[in-house]
């Protein structure tokens, strides 16, 4: 019988996000997150809709005040003798912090040889908003500038110059709230190499990649094809799998880079095509809550943030081309060059002067966990690595969409079904995995179409 | 009856153009069994006996009206829907089942709506709650003795396993129309989607009618160039899955275009759903949005499939004129991309 | 609006599968827009305290051609038949047919 | 009558801008009005989440226009009034700055003293002035706060409460925006009491509360304004956004402006059969 797909939807709970689905938490629960109160017990629901009881109006009121107390309890400052000035300097669009302390310093600013700290704008509103440092105007020029012009948020944020700052600047401080190192593009960048760099590619590999790709884009379709009406009267096929065979070629497909060196060749390849594009702007490196993190060698991030305004007229999603257009810059550290299952790491390895930058990332990662993925991917038989290939891409960057306040979160990633095929040949699992690196026991993790 | 017969050998085929799978023995050491082989070789054949039969039903909707034609693209491929049914032509053997004709078959539909019934009565109950509660609170009962009342009356409602079983319908006037002296008219069809029609008309040659005229009683004798890109775009995207080994269906229930299914659906649900855009479509956030919404809630993951003319509107629109199928769909190239909600929480370590 | 086209298709569904009586046809704008009315086999919803008379537009969802159903027409439909709620009956390229309820006005939700 | 809230607009020239509240009791003021915004800020108190936030408020633009034609608010804006505030400060401004900070110091130490020598009674120790070494560790222990609301901007803003002036201001908000029309639409919702959101991670322009969404669900997933003439319905859509509502019971709601820019709303959910 068939399976009731639709039914198991209509009851299923709805994608739920801890972050907040409906607006307005319950605020007698701020005590949870804050260090000193007592812990107030949860109270009932939310209701559907008013009723015109004393008792809801009483819960209302009460909800409201638990917000408005935690709002206007939340002083921000410091004492005198952890005072951290700092000081925005207008021509310089950034703040200055002239005698930096504190455990900011190790994601954050860049420390110039003076000593001094200079932050991005939206560091300095991050860092002063939150108390860790005083911000003030710098008053060059004035006569009594022995005293200090001392801003407040509200003048901090009356810095950002557009509002594509402003976006940024909650982008950045949503993902430092939750631990993550977060810093922008342009900053940076001579620090690292990246794995990237196209000069690395010979004109021999170049010749071979067009050629290649020549093959690829343009379907090679056999003079007599399957889709002549008289094929079938010449040509006998004797398995579904030839006929898949045949069907597939007709219809060109964009297919991942999964190597370095594919990477590399892709890159070479698609620069011309990129011009009258929108370009959009990468803004983040971000990378998992850690404690070895040094500014000066961060390494390959985990993620790279675009920024996305849905509200702004004249924005509309990237479109097709402009998603592969970021795809192309992007550089962080991708997993399925890691993932011992998406393929192998040797190819990597061929290219020493791509990969420095690859290697050391990568020892610094060879957790327990990440040695246990592998062991694990390996032991997984084809069809479900071949799955899992398609659900989890290949290159892929965090779209945050930023909807007047309300910030979602979109992974877009490069998928590849061209490159698959999942056609069902009877008996073909048994009798590949008869031959070798059959799994000593059968993964219990099979999918529920495994052939009888 | 052949319902019985195991899934694995009913759809043992993934397409209605089935491989010569029994071809005689090879045997090195007797040229006999070369020549026997040679024989049955030429002498067999992947094309049908005879091609489908197909009707046009309201102007443009493509429909294969024979009882065993439509059984037979729903075993080798899953292709169509049957309009009575939810997918596989059920309707037939339910309605006789619901006139008393045949009593023993029990088809999902059946099952759904008793489902359907539990969760009305169900709700019917909880809402007696909601009366329950605001008494209670316009009485002035602590809101806390109200929720251990509501907890424990939700649990009580568990407790019970509210069955009822469907009550058994009565012959309606309605039905008259159906009732024949020795069973009913069947009124069930399968309805090809478009895309599907193409497939089994340009891919393989299983209808009787050529493309061209399959794309005539689609878009009518003169088709303008959105129409036929439209038409072009969703068929590559369904040409691309298909020959890639997935069964693909409808997946207008989720609100995306369509369903892959690994075999079919009779196996497994849906793994994916695609949505098919041009590569330089970009419609409003909220769109991605809702859909991914939809989709992430019945736990598939969404594909957005972009297909890109490699030719030029006025190229494409003299292929087509021409009638070179072949030709057009090979111009278009398809690229995909995962949708996916990021949690930053979730992605910490 | 093509609705002539899907006409057989609804009222098929709505007799022979959703398994509706006093299934009857009406026609609102000549060869353009139709209307059924008839009686579903159990409520529609909770919120209804009787089982009532269902007032069903077929309308057509196309992959490839735009939809002809704007807020005007609709309108126009809740201005011509007084009722509370009208259903969508959506005929998809595959032969499905979806129900969607439309309500005039801003509605509330089923509260469970 | 209350004074009008002064809503900061951050943008660029020539752009749409983003609005924002900074005063606790105006933040107040608008939830008591129907508008409760988004608080965007790191609370000070946890800045290890998001689940918490605080101030500034972040406003849609459709809620900052209403509040200005409603006339409970006006908006502020200019790229550098700060920069000006700071560069127009005469010695009598800095002396007044300077003389304030002084006496919220003085405060601190009056306090501070009186509560060590609170302490010290308490233990039965009589002792006098500690000296030097006690009042360096006072004078390191004052708080430096820095405030919500600016002093700085103070007079510029009230500068800008001109009727004329605040039209300008709010047309070119609007026209900035992605759909002018989402306007009317918010005007028309809120009118009818719901507190309203953004909506786009539910597949809306807007979500609608019939409340205070501190207590209340909400009820409907409201669309951007369609052409009320022209605009075809997609229906692929509405069939999913119909299904989405069922999941999480919130009707799916569609709009267009009529003629004399009333708004004709319908709202859509899965029927449940078929």
């Amino acid at each position: 019988m068939e399976k009731d797909e639709e039914f198991d939807h209509a009851t299923a709970k709805l994608d739920s996000d801890e972050e907040g689905d409906e607006l307005a938490q319950d605020w007698s629960q701020m005590a949870k997150v804050t260090v000193s109160q007592n812990v107030i017990p949860k109270r009932g629901e939310k209701d559907f809709e008013p009723d015109g009881t004393n008792v809801q109006e009483l819960m209302l009121f009460r909800a409201k005040k638990a917000m408005f107390d935690s709002l206007s309890g939340a002083i921000r400052g410091s004492v005198v003798k952890n005072l951290v000035k700092a000081y925005y300097v207008p021509e310089k669009h950034m703040a200055v912090v002239p005698h930096p302390k504190g455990t900011f310093m190790h994601t954050m600013g860049r420390v110039d040889s003076s000593g001094c700290c200079w932050l991005e704008v939206y560091e300095f509103v991050y860092l002063a908003e939150r108390g860790t440092v005083t911000p003030y105007w710098q008053n060059s020029g004035r006569e009594d500038d022995e005293f200090d012009v001392p801003l407040s948020v509200e003048d901090t944020y009356s810095l950002f110059k557009s509002q594509s700052e402003l976006d940024e600047f909650f982008v950045y401080a949503h993902l430092k709230r939750l631990g993550f190192i977060v810093s922008s593009i342009n900053q940076n960048v001579p620090h690292w190499s990246s794995y990237l760099e196209v000069s690395s590619i010979t004109g021999e590999q170049r010749v071979y990649r067009y050629f290649t790709s020549l093959f690829r884009l343009i379907p090679t379709i056999p003079h007599f094809s399957i889709y002549d009406p008289y094929h079938f009267y010449f040509r006998r096929y004797t398995s579904s799998g030839q006929i898949y065979r045949s069907l597939n070629l007709l219809i060109p497909s964009y297919s991942a880079p999964r190597t370095v060196q594919e990477l590399c060749n892709e890159n070479a390849d698609s620069y011309q095509e990129t011009t009258d594009l929108k370009a959009w702007k990468i803004s983040f490196n971000v990378w998992k809550p850690r404690t070895n993190f040094r500014k000066k060698s961060p390494g390959l991030p985990d993620f790279q943030i675009v920024v996305y305004n849905k509200n702004e007229s004249g924005s509309s999603f990237p479109t097709y081309p402009e998603i592969r257009n970021i795809f192309q810059r992007l550089n962080y550290q991708f997993d399925f060059l890691t993932d011992g299952n998406m393929n192998d790491v040797q190819v990597a390895n061929k290219i020493p002067q791509l990969n420095n930058e690859y290697k050391i990332t990568k020892k610094e990662d060879e957790s327990p966990r990440t040695k246990e993925n592998k062991k694990n991917c390996k032991t997984y038989p084809p069809h479900i690595q071949q799955l899992r290939r398609l659900k989890k891409g290949y290159r892929s960057f965090v779209l945050a969409v930023m909807d007047d306040g309300l910030i979602s979160f979109v992974r877009l990633s490069e998928s590849d079904f061209g490159s698959e095929n999942v056609w069902y040949e009877p008996n073909a699992f048994t009798k590949k995995s008869s031959k070798s690196q059959r799994p000593k026991r059968r993964p219990k993790k099979r999918s529920e179409k495994t052939p009888e | 009856m052949s319902k019985y017969l195991s899934n694995s050998k009913r759809y043992k085929y993934p397409l209605p153009i089935h491989p010569l799978d029994n071809l005689p023995q090879l045997l090195p050491h007797n040229p006999v069994s070369w020549l026997y082989w040679l024989y049955c070789y030429i002498s067999s054949t992947n094309l049908l006996a005879k091609k489908i039969d197909i009707e046009v039903t309201n102007g443009h909707r493509i429909t294969v009206p024979g009882e065993e034609d439509m059984l037979y693209l729903w075993n080798n491929g899953f292709f169509g829907t049957a309009r009575l049914s939810r997918s596989e032509p059920t309707w037939k053997a339910r309605t006789l089942a619901r006139l008393g004709i045949d009593e023993s078959f029990n088809a999902l539909e059946k099952v759904t709506e008793k489902r359907r019934h539990q969760r009305l009565a169900f709700k019917k109950e909880r809402r007696k709650f909601e009366a329950i509660r605001l008494d209670l609170r316009k009485k002035g009962v602590l809101e806390s003795e109200i929720l251990d009342k509501e907890r424990q009356f939700l649990r009580e409602l568990r407790d019970q396993e509210l069955i009822l079983d469907s009550e058994d319908y009565q012959v309606r006037e309605e039905d008259d129309e159906l009732l024949l002296n020795d069973g009913i008219v069947n009124l069930e069809v399968l309805e090809l989607m478009p895309v599907e029609a193409i497939f089994l008309t340009f891919a393989l040659p299983v209808l009787r009618p050529s493309v061209a005229e399959i794309a005539e009683l689609l878009l009518g004798p003169k088709p303008t160039y959105t129409e036929i890109h439209n038409l072009i775009t969703q068929y590559v995207a369904y040409h691309h899955y298909r020959s890639h080994g997935w069964c693909v269906r409808s997946g207008i229930k989720f609100g995306c275009e369509y369903l892959l299914y690994k075999r079919g659906p009779p196996f497994q649900h849906a793994e994916f759903a695609v949505m098919v855009l041009d590569y330089k479509d970009t419609p409003d956030y909220t769109w991605y949005s809702g859909i991914a919404r939809v989709i992430g809630g019945a736990k598939k993951s969404l594909i957005l499939c972009y297909v890109e003319p490699l030719l030029q509107k006025e190229e494409i629109m003299s292929l087509w004129d021409q009638k070179d199928f072949e030709q057009v769909f090979a111009s278009h190239r398809v690229g995909e991309i995962l949708y996916r909600r990021w949690v930053p929480g979730k992605n910490r370590d | 609006m093509n609705n002539s086209e899907i006409i057989s298709l609804v009222r098929n569904n709505l007799v022979h599968q959703q398994l509706w009586t006093d299934v009857d046809q009406h026609e609102l704008v000549a060869d353009q827009l139709y209307v059924f009315s008839g009686l579903p086999p159990n409520k529609l919803s909770n919120d209804d305290e009787l089982l009532c008379k269902e007032w069903v537009i077929p309308v057509e969802l196309s992959q490839y051609r735009p939809g002809l159903l704007t807020l005007e027409v609709l309108q126009s439909i809740f201005d011509k038949i007084k009722c509370k709620r009208l259903t969508l009956g959506i005929t998809n390229d595959d032969g499905t047919v979806v129900y969607y309820f439309v309500y005039k006005g801003l509605h509330k939700p089923k509260q469970n | 009558m209350d004074d009008k809230v002064p809503i900061s607009l951050v943008q660029a020239p020539g752009s749409s801008g983003v609005p924002l509240v900074f005063s606790i009791a105006a933040i107040k003021r608008l939830r008591e009005l129907g508008v409760a915004g988004i608080l965007t800020g790191t609370l000070p108190a946890a800045t290890q989440q998001n689940a918490f936030l605080g101030i500034p408020l972040r406003l849609m633009i459709e809620e900052a226009a209403w509040l200005v034609e409603e006339g409970f608010a006006y908006l502020v804006c200019g790229g550098k009034l700060l920069e000006d505030a700071v560069g127009n400060l005469g010695a009598e401004d800095v002396a007044m700055m300077q003389k304030k900070a002084e006496e919220s110091f003085e405060e601190q130490r009056a306090f501070k003293r009186q509560q060590h020598i609170e302490k010290l009674q308490r233990l039965g120790i009589t002792k006098q002035d500690g000296g030097e070494e006690d009042s360096r560790l006072l004078e390191a222990s004052l708080f430096v706060e820095t405030k919500n609301e600016s002093t700085l901007l103070k007079h510029k803003e009230a500068q800008f409460d001109i009727a004329v002036l605040q039209k300008k201001i709010v047309d070119n908000l609007l026209s900035h925006g992605k759909n002018h029309n989402d306007y009317l639409m918010y005007r028309a919702l809120r009118s009818q009491g719901y507190f309203l959101s953004p909506g786009a991670r539910f597949g809306g322009r807007f979500i609608a509360y019939p409340g205070d969404p501190l207590r209340y669900h909400s009820h409907l997933t409201v669309q951007a304004c369609l052409d009320y003439r022209h605009e075809p319905l997609d229906l692929l859509q509405l069939v999913s956004g119909g299904r989405l509502g069922t999941g999480v019971k919130k009707l799916w709601v569609v709009g267009g402006v009529k003629d004399d820019e009333e708004i004709e709303f319908f709202s859509v959910e899965w029927a449940g059969f078929g």
